[in-house]
Order: structure tokens, then C-alpha cells, then sequence
């Protein structure tokens, strides 16, 4: 292929392999940023997403980790003060649990209590969601407790060229960063630039257009949502989707325009509904756009029990698209019959793939 | 470094019939693992499975000592010990393949195995959270003087996580009846020891928190039930907790039903080696050197388990599935 | 006095005092309660509310803990799933970040992820909120991030009566309780039933009532509220004003229905207002009562940074009474004239009272 | 134990000026405490203060070693580290008022003093929560071959924490420059270390982690700085971390500016036995001894230490307080 035409044709990759891209990329650029994580070195890479670095930039630049997870957030912290870059990842949300005294009070406020003089330009890469029947203690997503916290800062791609762009930004960002990844997220192929090009930390992305309902998705979930908003759009009702991207700062600006004009705001995210991000979405676009609400925000998350192990139980537990298309089509005053067939074509497209894994390449267990 | 020299006790001498219970224990435990290996890629069983393959001397040389009202608390690799504290085969297999007959009714998978007929209280996918839960259940059993003890099952990568000191100070310093159990099977995932912890004696770990310790071939159940035999005996006098090193290795993957040696990971050999060191060929050998085993106890053994295990199988895969309007039950009691 | 008279004459003791009296109760009743916590023994004795009780019901009922929040937390855990009833205390809740994975994973989900065969009978006493220029570490409000997790329990109490029957309620209570108390609430006296009468964990409570708004607070900030209503009241805008009590489960079948009646919602908390406690009363209600709203909600929180320790940050820092006349009296459509007054009333009670301290036996540091 | 014999090596020998310098630190230091205490009750600085009056050798004698780019964390108890490492008396005195020219604009109060300048990386209220930072800045340093060391101060509560033992798990293992550096004052707020520890050396905790240990007499400036020598020189030498262990007392209460005595939870006369090993009036008499100090040095030192102190209370006193608009800003570098 001419080079020319290379560089035209799209560059199919996974968001996996995006991740790895920008650190390669941020690596190179800094000799200051560095990874750490339990599993940065070893054979699987953290899902191939640190594959290779130790053998690029040496083993004083991706540092392999005791499990001690309180430890080496706070020694991130210590070596952020003094100038580092580095890139923490935790193989699962509920490890960083252990960090969350090093992430909450120190990471997050340094830099405030310090009168600005101190600086923790750190990432904490965090892996939430569903998995092969791993049950409540690996498969959670808390990215509500986070958010929270003033002083952190809380990103969710949801795309290959998202996760690329957002993860530079976020090494580049002299704030603590928390970068959320969902699981199935990592299978997410899409045209990724080859050049190291940040994706700003500004706030919601539209992914889609429309003017019967606004769709806030984040993560994974603007995937499904992408394909409930897909199978709407074919029956005639087109809606605005964001991916919301940026869980902290907010920035609800662009939503709350779309829902001047649509009336209605549906929220679908990764967590937990009650006290989770959308509680928080709806909170806010219903007070700064009350008058031009037609009806009452609806929330999709998860229910409000543990994650169960057993396939059966796992089924309902995450909401699809389908559910999804229910949800807004309702909103959005699309017709039962209409809404039916629409649900159908998605379970259809749903059932086609195992439920609980998120590629056909994915092998399970891990 | 309290590296107590082994003295045999009264307790501690095993009548032939207990040796080579000891045996068909770890066979059992053996077998079992094999057997969800090798069906493993059915897909069936829909969870993470972390087998004990290798590590059975452990498991049973810690549990043999035990008493059912003792209380175990084990880790994402929890099969060997639920199994040894006699935990519910049929329960076991039906929770891997997520049945209503589960231990958790499916809930849980395979790192949350638990029996509570059997004392073992509870499994936990966290590392080194399991080990807080022990003192835990040491402390109940001070508060209501049962008597009873409680061990808590870690491996070398837990001895990195702060919670586990944390767990050791304060059994020590309350004196509880209590047995930390360290699994050193010189692995954490693919990492060896020497990138996550400096060169220095484990047992120093006991010293740090002013207990006793004793390191023993984690191969040898023998040695193992003897180190166990005096932790135990001296949690239950109330003279406070301590620590065994089970100084072992794991001979299948961290997670998962293959063979990765081929990963590279492991020094050439390494496997090899410890293979030559497996826990149930070597007691077979010895026992056999005694004259206490034989090719026709061995069958029926494997016949009996074999059947055993069978029927966990069956079972478990003719058990209903959890229904679904189920899930939102239980999360509060 | 007479024993009759006494009987019926108030017994107004602080809420710091119920706490006590409801851990004596709960001790004497159930031998397999017992207290634990750093400090527990100490001549303090946790803002005084587990005095003496050492020397009550032994050594081995009230423990001293080492400096080791997640150790002894699953240490609780593990004695609770033995038949146990723990009551932990964590003088500040940061120290409990230490022990959130316990809290999250083993806590909060081990009667579920048991099929319901475990229990895990813990209390965790958190003391949340302000005081003498303890700066960002030592002062937060978090409750947050436990009231987002399913399988806890969490309860703020705001009156002494409450602090008593609630602490009784949730020892009583087989689920893990995570009981936020705030440390000015501490200072909070009224009367108080002598006899160990559990108060059900049943939902928020009125404390307040009228038709023109309704008005939802947490803990602490219900006095507060209080106050605010009163002036309100007195300047003839009567509102409903609920003390939410009950984090989670939460049930807003009352708020709604206030709603429904007044139109209007304000929710007053003591966290930081994004992702906090207020968005969940207000999406919710929202979504409740959409038809019945007649304006947007309003939310008062902390604004979104940490605490600073000097005393002329902090002032602005804690929304007080004053403030949230203004936004409910706006909500509710008094005059402007009439909420000047108002909040002059207010603010001249509220400089009446130092800034930074709670009660004028407050002595600090401490 | 590594409790190596002391031997006096080449840096360790100190000149008569030097010597004298070290008692004036502290005594700078003692002056400050108490003027802290003194005006305490004034509610000038309203918030929380841990004096450190009576560990003022720990302070000075472990500092006196460090240069300005070695990097101290420090705990709730840091106002002697701070100003032993060289930090602005008055961006403290000022910070604990609570006033833009605070260390921290007044927006940390007396548990986050920190001084870039001076090396003092940071002090963090949460017990244990310090000790990582100087994990990370020791790994900085390697990682920048800057050749510096970081210093962890903490108490002896400090060592229940679980962090602390990663900590020290993550230094070791990585060989980083560090020094763990353990005030052991024998009580955590009003407990005594026997309620919350069991009965060993406390230098066992470095064993456990692969590391060399000295314990030394902390109220005796010269041992700590005796100890600190090798230490550091282990550290810059690339040989890894290792821990000292200071012998002391706190003099006042945990946390504010009174004698506690009354309350009891100190066994009698042990206050008293420790003020009579005070580390300003021991090292004074040893001093005097020498024939290296007399009343007027000493007259002196008091002179111009009340002078700096009275500025810096004046400078505080007279600075603004931060605008209550600017709160908000700052939450993001
Ligand atoms: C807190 C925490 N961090 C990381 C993990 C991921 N993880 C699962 S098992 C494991 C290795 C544990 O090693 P070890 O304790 O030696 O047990 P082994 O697997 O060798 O039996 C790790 C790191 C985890 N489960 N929990
Ligand atoms: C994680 C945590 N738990 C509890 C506290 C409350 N606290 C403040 S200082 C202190 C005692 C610390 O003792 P030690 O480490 O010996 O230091 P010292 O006060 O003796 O200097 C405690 C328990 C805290 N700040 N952080
Ligand atoms: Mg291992
Ligand atoms: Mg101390």
C-alpha cells in the first residue's frame, strides 16, 4: 500500500491496544512518567495493555509491584512530588479499595492544602466491570466513589481513539487523574490516530444525533446505548448520545443544551443507580434545564445487589441495549408496537453473542 | 528466628490407618482439581478456578489437626483447603457451575468457598483480606471461650499486604487462638518472590510481630501436620497465635486449568524439579516403603473418588440454575 | 422530685450521652456485643461516648485497637460471621478509608454473595464533619461513598433521641450499619427515653411540617435546616422538613409525597454536593414526582474542594442557616424583603456563636 | 537484630561549633513548642497541635546528617522535623495562624508543614499515610540518580499501620535510599504500646523486611546522629534503606498545649524520669562538661531564638488571613 493511502485507511485497533499506544507514546515523550502496577511485567501485560514496555524502557521505568496496593499508591504520590510522572493500574477497582486513604486524602488534596505548591500528576489506571462469573468482589464498578472527591480528576473512554487521546491528557494533566476502564471496553476497536495526540479532558463527547431524548451513557454503557440509539434511529426516532467521558470535573453544559431540546434525559451507566453517576446527571441538567424538561430523567444502572457469579443470576444484572431502547423509546414516545420490534432486532444481535463474555476472542478465565 | 526443633508428641503419632488417610485425602483433592481442569474447557463452570494442584500436603497437614468447630479461612485458591477441612464436595462443584445447590447458591463461584458444618468459614478473592477474618473468628472464640482455634490459609504474595501484619500484631497482641498459615508456593500470578520482596527469612515475619515460627517441606504432610500439631496445641492452651511456612509450589497455572510452563515465567527446570518433590507421589513412595500402601488400596481409592466425583459432577449439572428474580434477594439479613 | 414527675419530666442529656446510653443498653442486653476502636479505652472516650465502659463490662468487651483500621475492621467481620456483634468506631472517617475494602468487599456482601447463610452483625460508628481548623484530612464528610454501596446499612442521626434509638436499632440489625455521626451533632441535647427503645431504621422522619417546600436534610445540617425553617415560619412560610436519617436503604415515599403537596425540593447535606447525598434525593423525587414539581430542585452541599484549616476559608466553607433560608424562601417564593429579614435574624443568631466551634464547652483542639 | 556496634567514623566526628549547633537547635526547637503553648489558649491558632517538647534530639540528630535536597516526611508531630530540616519558622508560625503566608496559606494548619527549600517534602495527619511519600520520594531519587536520600519519620503507632510494612517491603525490595526513622515515644495518643503491640524489639519489624536496624538512645542527639550517619550513608551508597529506631518521650499531651500527667494514664513518675534524661538539659550538661558551653552562649542562643520567635509571631499576626473568595481556588494544578 503507498504510504499516502496508509495513512488515509483507517488504523483498526482495540482500545487495549490504544492504552498501550499512549503510554508508549507518553513514555517516549517524558522520561519522567512511568508505570507501576501489580502485573505491569508479567506475560498477560494487564490485558496486553503494558505488553512489551518493560523490555522498551527498562525495569526502572515499568516497575513490577508487591500486592500492597496503599503502599505503592502512596509511594506514586511521594515520587509525584518530586517530579515523576507515574502510571498506577490496579487489575481491578476493588484493589484500589485499599488505596483509597492514599487516593482520597493525600492525591486529591496535596496540591489545594499545599496553597498550589505541590503538584501528584499521577493516573491511576482502574479496571471496573463485568467479567466470566467473577463474582462481587471482581467485577464491581465504583466509579461513583471517585467521582466524588474533589481534586481527583475521573475519565471514562469509551472508544479506542478515546482511550488513546484521553489517557495522553491524562498523563499530561498535573492533577491526579483516576482513568477508568471497563472490561469489555478494552474489545473496542475503532480508527486510532498513530500520532500521540491528546483528547482534552473538557467533558462530554456526542456521539450520536438527534432530537427526540438525550442519552448520557458512560463507558461500555454508551456502546449498548449506541446500539439501542442505533435501532431507534432506524425506526424513525433519533436521539442525542453522549458519552459523558469526564466524570469529575463535570461539565453538563452540552447535555443540558441537548435537553432544552429534546425534553428528556435518560442516563445509562456502569455502577450502581442509587447515589451513582447519573443520580448525579439528572440532579443537575433538572435544575439548569427544568422549564424545558417534558418528563422525569430516567436512570439505568445497576440494580442495587452484589454482583452474583451464576450466569443466570448475571443475566439481568446488566442492562443491554435492549432495555435500554425500552427506556428512551418510552421517553421519547415511541409506540409499544414500534418499540417492540426494536427490542427484538437488539435481542436478537444480544443473544447472538455468550453473555458473559465480551468478545469472541476472550477465552476466559481471567 | 524461633526454628523450634521438631520433637515428636504424643499427638503426633499417626496410626498406619491415619497415614494413609492422609494419602487418600490428598489423591481426593488431586483428583478433584484434574477433574474441573479437565472439564474446565467445557464451559460450564463459568468462574475463575485457582487450583491447588501441587499444594495438597499443605492443605491437608494443616487441616488434619483441625476440628470441625476450628475455623479456616482460605483465599482465592481455596478448593484444597475447603476440601481438607471437609468441606461439601457436592457444594463445591454445584458453586462452580453456579447451581442453587452451591455452597453460595451459585453466588460466590469459586473463590468463595465456605461450609460452615465443616468450619470453614469463609473464602475471599482479596489477598490477604482473609487473613483479618481469622483473628476474627480467634477473637469469637476468646470472647466465647469455645475453645476452638482459628488458621488463617495465605500465600507469599499476602505477606505484601499490610492487612496481614496488620492481622498479626493485633492476634499477638491479644494473644488469640490462632495459626497464620503461609503457603510459599514462591509465586504471586507470574511474579516470582525476589522482584516483590528482599532476601530475608519469611519467618522473620513471626518475629516482627513477637510470635513463634516454624518453617517445613510444604511437601511433606508429615512435616506439615507436625508444625501444625504444636501451633495448634498451643493456640488452644492460650498461649497466643503463630506462624507455619509450608514452603511448596504450584504446578498449573495462577488461574485457570493449563499447564504454562511454556510462558516462561518459571526458570527452566524449575517445574521439573518440584514436580519430582509432588506431594502424593513422594507419601506414596514412603508409605509404600513402609509397607502401609499398596497398588489395590490405591485403586480402590481412585475408585471410590473417582465415583465420588462423578456424581458432584451430575449433580451439579442437574441442579437448577438460580432463577432469575432471585438476584435481588439476601442483600440485606 | 416525685418518681412520677420525674418520670415525665424531659431528660435532656447530648447526643454524645444517648450514644453511650444506647451502647450500655445494647451491652447489657446482648453479651455478644462488644465495642472496639482506637481510643475506645482512653480517658476521651470517643467524644465521651464509650466512657467508662471498660470498666462496666471488662477487658475483653471493650477493646483497645491498635493503629490499624483495616485490620481490625475484618478482624469485626470475622468475629460478627462467628455470631458476634461488633461495634467498631473510627474517631474520623478518614481513618475508615484505611478499611474500606473490608467494608466494600467482605462487609457489605457477604450475606448476599452466601446465599443469605452468612450475617455480618457489625455497627461502624464514623464521626463525619467540622471542626477546630483540622484542615482536609481530619474533617470530611464522606458518607457518600458508603451509602452508593449495596448491602450496607447507613444511618445519620440528628437529635439525641435519635442518636440512642437508631444506635440501638442498628445493633439490633444483622446487617453491617455504618452509623455517621456528625461531630457537632455530638453537642445536639433534647430529651431522651431512658428505657432502650430501638427507633426503626425505617426512613427519614419530619421534623418540621408545612406546605410551601420541602425541605430534606442530613444529620448536622437538620439543626441547621431547623433553624432556618423556623425563621422561615415565623415570617409565615411554613415547609415540610425532613431529617433523611436513612441513607440506605433509602426510601423517599414521604419526601415524595411532600412534594406532591409543596411542589418544591431542597435538600441540605453535609458532604460535597456533587455525586453526594442530594442528588440521589433529588433524582429520585424528581423522578417521583416530576408532574407535581413546580421548580427545579435546589441542592445545598459542601461547595467542591477540601476543607482548609484557616478559619476565614472555613467561613464560607459550611452553608448555615441563612443560607438555606435564602434558597428555600426563594423556592417557596418569599419576598426578598421579607428573607432580608429573615436571614438578618439568622446570621445575628449564628454570629452569636463562634465560627469554628461547636458548643460553648467546646474547648478544642481536640 | 542487625544491631551493628557503633564505630565512630570519619563524618561522624564533629567539631566544638558543631556540637554547640546542635544543642541550639534545640533548644530553638523547645523555645518554639512552648511559645506555641503559650499562646494556645490566646485562640490564635485554631487548629490542632501535636508539640513535639521532649524528642527534640530524634529531630535535630537525625536532620543534622541530611542536606537541603534530601527529602523528610513527616507525621501530625512534625513542627521539630520541620524547622530541624531547615524550614521557615515564620511560614509555620504563620501557618498555624491560619495566614496567607502560611507554608500552606494557611489552608493545611499545623499537620501539613512542608517546605520545598528545606527538603521537608510533606507532614500528613493520617497516621502511617507519610511514610509511602518517602517510599516514592526515595524511588524519585533513584530514578533521577540524584544521589539523595528521603527520611520517614513516624511513631511507634505508626508501625500497627499495614502501609508502613509495605512501605518498608517496597523500599527494601527496591533498594531504594531511604531511612525509616521510628520516634518510639511508647504511646499513641493515651494508650501504651503494650495495648497495642506484643512484647518484642521493635527492630524485629526490620528483619522481617530484609533490613538493617538501630535502636538509640533518642533523647541523646549524638547517638541519633550517630546512627543516622551510617544510615544515610548506607542509602546514598545504593545499598538500600534501613531503620533506626529513636528511644524517647513526649514531655505534653497528645494533641494541644497542656502537661497531661493528671490524667493517669501515664504510670507514675515516669513523666518525671524521662524529663530528668531531657535531651536539651543532658546535652547541655555533657556540653558544659566538655567545657564547650557556658551561660553566656547560652544567654545568647535564648536571645536571639525569643527574637526569631517574637517576629515570627508578629509577622504572623500581622499577615492577612486568606480571602475567603480565594477557597475555591486551586483544587487542579
Ligand atoms: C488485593 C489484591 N490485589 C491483587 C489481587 C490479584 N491477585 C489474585 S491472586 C494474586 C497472587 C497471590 O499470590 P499468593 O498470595 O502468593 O497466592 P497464590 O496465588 O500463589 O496461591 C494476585 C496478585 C487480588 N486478588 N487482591
Ligand atoms: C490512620 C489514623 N488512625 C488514627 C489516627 C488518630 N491519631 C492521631 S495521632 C495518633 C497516635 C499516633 O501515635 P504515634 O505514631 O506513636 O505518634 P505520636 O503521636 O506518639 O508522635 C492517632 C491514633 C490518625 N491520625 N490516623
Ligand atoms: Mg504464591
Ligand atoms: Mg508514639
Amino acid at each position: 500500500m503507498p504510504e499516502l493511502a496508509r495513512a488515509l485507511e483507517p488504523r483498526i485497533i482495540s482500545a487495549a491496544e490504544a492504552i498501550r499506544e499512549a503510554t508508549v507514546a507518553a513514555m517516549e515523550r517524558d522520561e519522567r512518567v512511568f508505570v507501576m502496577g501489580e502485573g505491569a511485567t508479567d506475560p498477560k501485560g494487564i490485558f496486553g495493555t503494558t505488553s512489551g514496555l518493560r523490555e522498551r524502557f527498562g525495569a526502572h521505568r515499568v516497575l513490577e509491584m508487591p500486592i500492597a496496593e496503599n503502599g505503592w499508591t502512596g509511594m506514586a504520590i511521594g515520587a509525584a512530588l518530586c517530579g515523576q510522572r507515574p502510571i498506577l493500574i490496579h487489575q481491578r477497582v476493588e484493589f484500589s479499595l485499599l488505596a483509597m486513604e492514599q487516593l482520597v486524602n493525600n492525591a486529591a488534596k496535596i496540591h489545594y492544602v499545599s496553597g498550589g505548591r505541590h503538584r501528584a500528576p499521577l493516573v491511576i489506571r482502574l479496571i471496573v466491570g463485568r467479567g466470566w462469573g467473577q463474582g462481587p468482589a471482581h467485577s464491581q464498578s465504583l466509579e461513583a466513589l471517585f467521582a466524588h472527591v474533589p481534586g481527583l480528576k475521573v475519565v471514562m473512554p469509551s472508544s479506542a481513539a478515546d482511550a488513546k487521546g484521553l489517557l495522553l491528557a491524562a498523563v499530561a494533566d498535573d492533577s491526579p487523574v483516576v482513568f477508568i476502564e471497563h472490561r469489555w471496553m478494552h474489545y473496542a476497536s475503532g480508527h486510532v490516530d498513530p500520532e500521540p495526540r491528546a483528547v482534552a479532558l473538557d467533558g462530554p463527547k456526542r456521539v450520536r444525533e438527534g432530537d427526540r431524548a438525550t442519552v448520557v451513557a458512560t463507558s461500555y454503557m454508551t456502546l449498548e446505548a449506541l446500539q439501542a440509539a442505533e435501532a431507534l434511529a432506524a425506526a424513525g426516532c433519533a436521539v442525542d448520545l453522549f458519552d459523558l467521558r469526564v466524570l469529575r470535573p463535570l461539565d453538563v453544559g452540552a447535555i443540558t443544551a441537548s435537553v432544552r431540546k429534546t425534553g428528556r434525559l435518560i442516563t445509562v451507566d456502569t455502577g450502581h443507580a442509587t447515589y451513582g453517576i447519573g443520580a448525579e446527571v439528572c440532579a443537575r441538567v433538572t435544575s439548569a434545564a427544568f422549564e424545558d424538561l417534558r418528563a422525569a430523567p430516567v436512570r439505568i444502572g445497576l440494580p442495587e445487589h452484589p454482583t452474583p457469579s451464576a450466569r443466570s443470576l448475571a443475566e439481568g444484572y446488566y442492562p443491554r441495549s435492549p432495555q435500554i431502547a425500552v427506556a428512551v423509546g418510552r421517553a421519547a414516545g415511541v409506540s409499544a408496537t414500534v418499540l417492540e420490534e426494536v427490542c427484538a432486532g437488539l435481542a436478537r444481535e444480544r443473544d447472538a453473542m455468550p453473555l458473559d463474555i465480551p468478545h469472541p476472542s476472550f477465552k476466559g478465565p481471567f | 528466628m524461633t526454628q523450634t526443633t521438631m520433637r515428636p508428641t504424643l499427638t503426633s503419632v499417626l496410626t498406619p490407618h491415619a497415614r494413609i488417610d492422609l494419602f487418600r485425602q490428598m489423591l481426593r483433592i488431586r483428583r478433584i482439581e484434574e477433574e474441573i481442569a479437565r472439564r474446565y474447557a467445557e464451559q460450564q463452570m463459568r468462574c475463575p478456578v485457582h487450583l491447588s494442584v501441587g499444594q495438597e500436603a499443605a492443605a491437608v497437614g494443616a487441616c488434619c489437626v483441625l476440628r470441625a468447630t476450628d475455623q479456616i479461612v482460605s483465599t482465592h485458591r481455596c478448593h484444597g483447603h475447603y476440601l481438607a477441612k471437609g468441606g461439601s464436595l457436592n457444594a463445591m462443584i454445584a458453586e462452580l457451575h453456579g447451581r442453587v445447590t452451591g455452597c453460595c447458591s451459585g453466588r460466590g463461584g469459586s473463590m468463595h468457598l465456605f461450609d460452615a458444618a465443616a468450619g470453614v468459614l469463609a473464602s475471599v478473592p482479596i489477598v490477604g483480606g482473609n487473613v483479618p477474618l481469622a483473628v476474627g473468628a480467634a477473637l469469637a472464640a476468646k470472647q466465647r471461650r469455645t475453645n476452638d482455634v482459628a488458621v488463617a490459609f495465605f500465600g507469599d504474595g499476602a505477606l505484601e499486604e499490610g492487612v496481614v501484619h496488620e492481622s498479626a500484631n493485633l492476634a499477638a497482641t491479644h494473644g488469640l487462638p490462632m495459626v497464620f498459615f503461609l503457603e510459599n508456593n514462591r509465586y504471586s500470578v507470574y511474579t516470582p518472590l525476589d522482584q516483590r520482596q528482599p532476601a530475608r527469612p519469611i519467618v522473620a515475619f513471626a518475629d516482627a510481630h513477637g510470635m513463634p515460627a516454624r518453617s517445613v517441606d510444604g511437601n511433606d504432610v508429615l512435616s506439615v501436620r507436625e508444625a501444625m500439631i504444636h501451633a495448634v496445641a498451643r493456640a488452644r492452651r492460650g498461649d497466643g497465635p503463630s506462624l507455619v511456612v509450608a514452603e511448596t509450589y504450584r504446578f498449573l497455572e495462577h488461574c485457570g486449568p493449563a499447564d504454562d510452563d511454556a510462558l516462561g515465567y518459571r526458570p527452566a527446570g524449575e517445574l521439573a524439579r518440584w514436580q519430582a518433590r509432588c506431594p502424593i507421589t513422594s507419601f506414596e513412595a514412603y508409605l509404600r516403603e513402609l509397607g502401609e500402601l499398596e497398588d489395590a488400596i490405591i485403586e480402590a481409592f481412585k475408585t471410590t473418588i473417582a465415583a465420588e466425583i462423578k456424581l458432584a459432577f451430575a449433580d451439579a449439572l442437574a441442579a437448577p440454575v438460580p432463577a432469575p428474580e432471585t438476584a435481588q434477594e439476601g442483600v440485606y439479613a
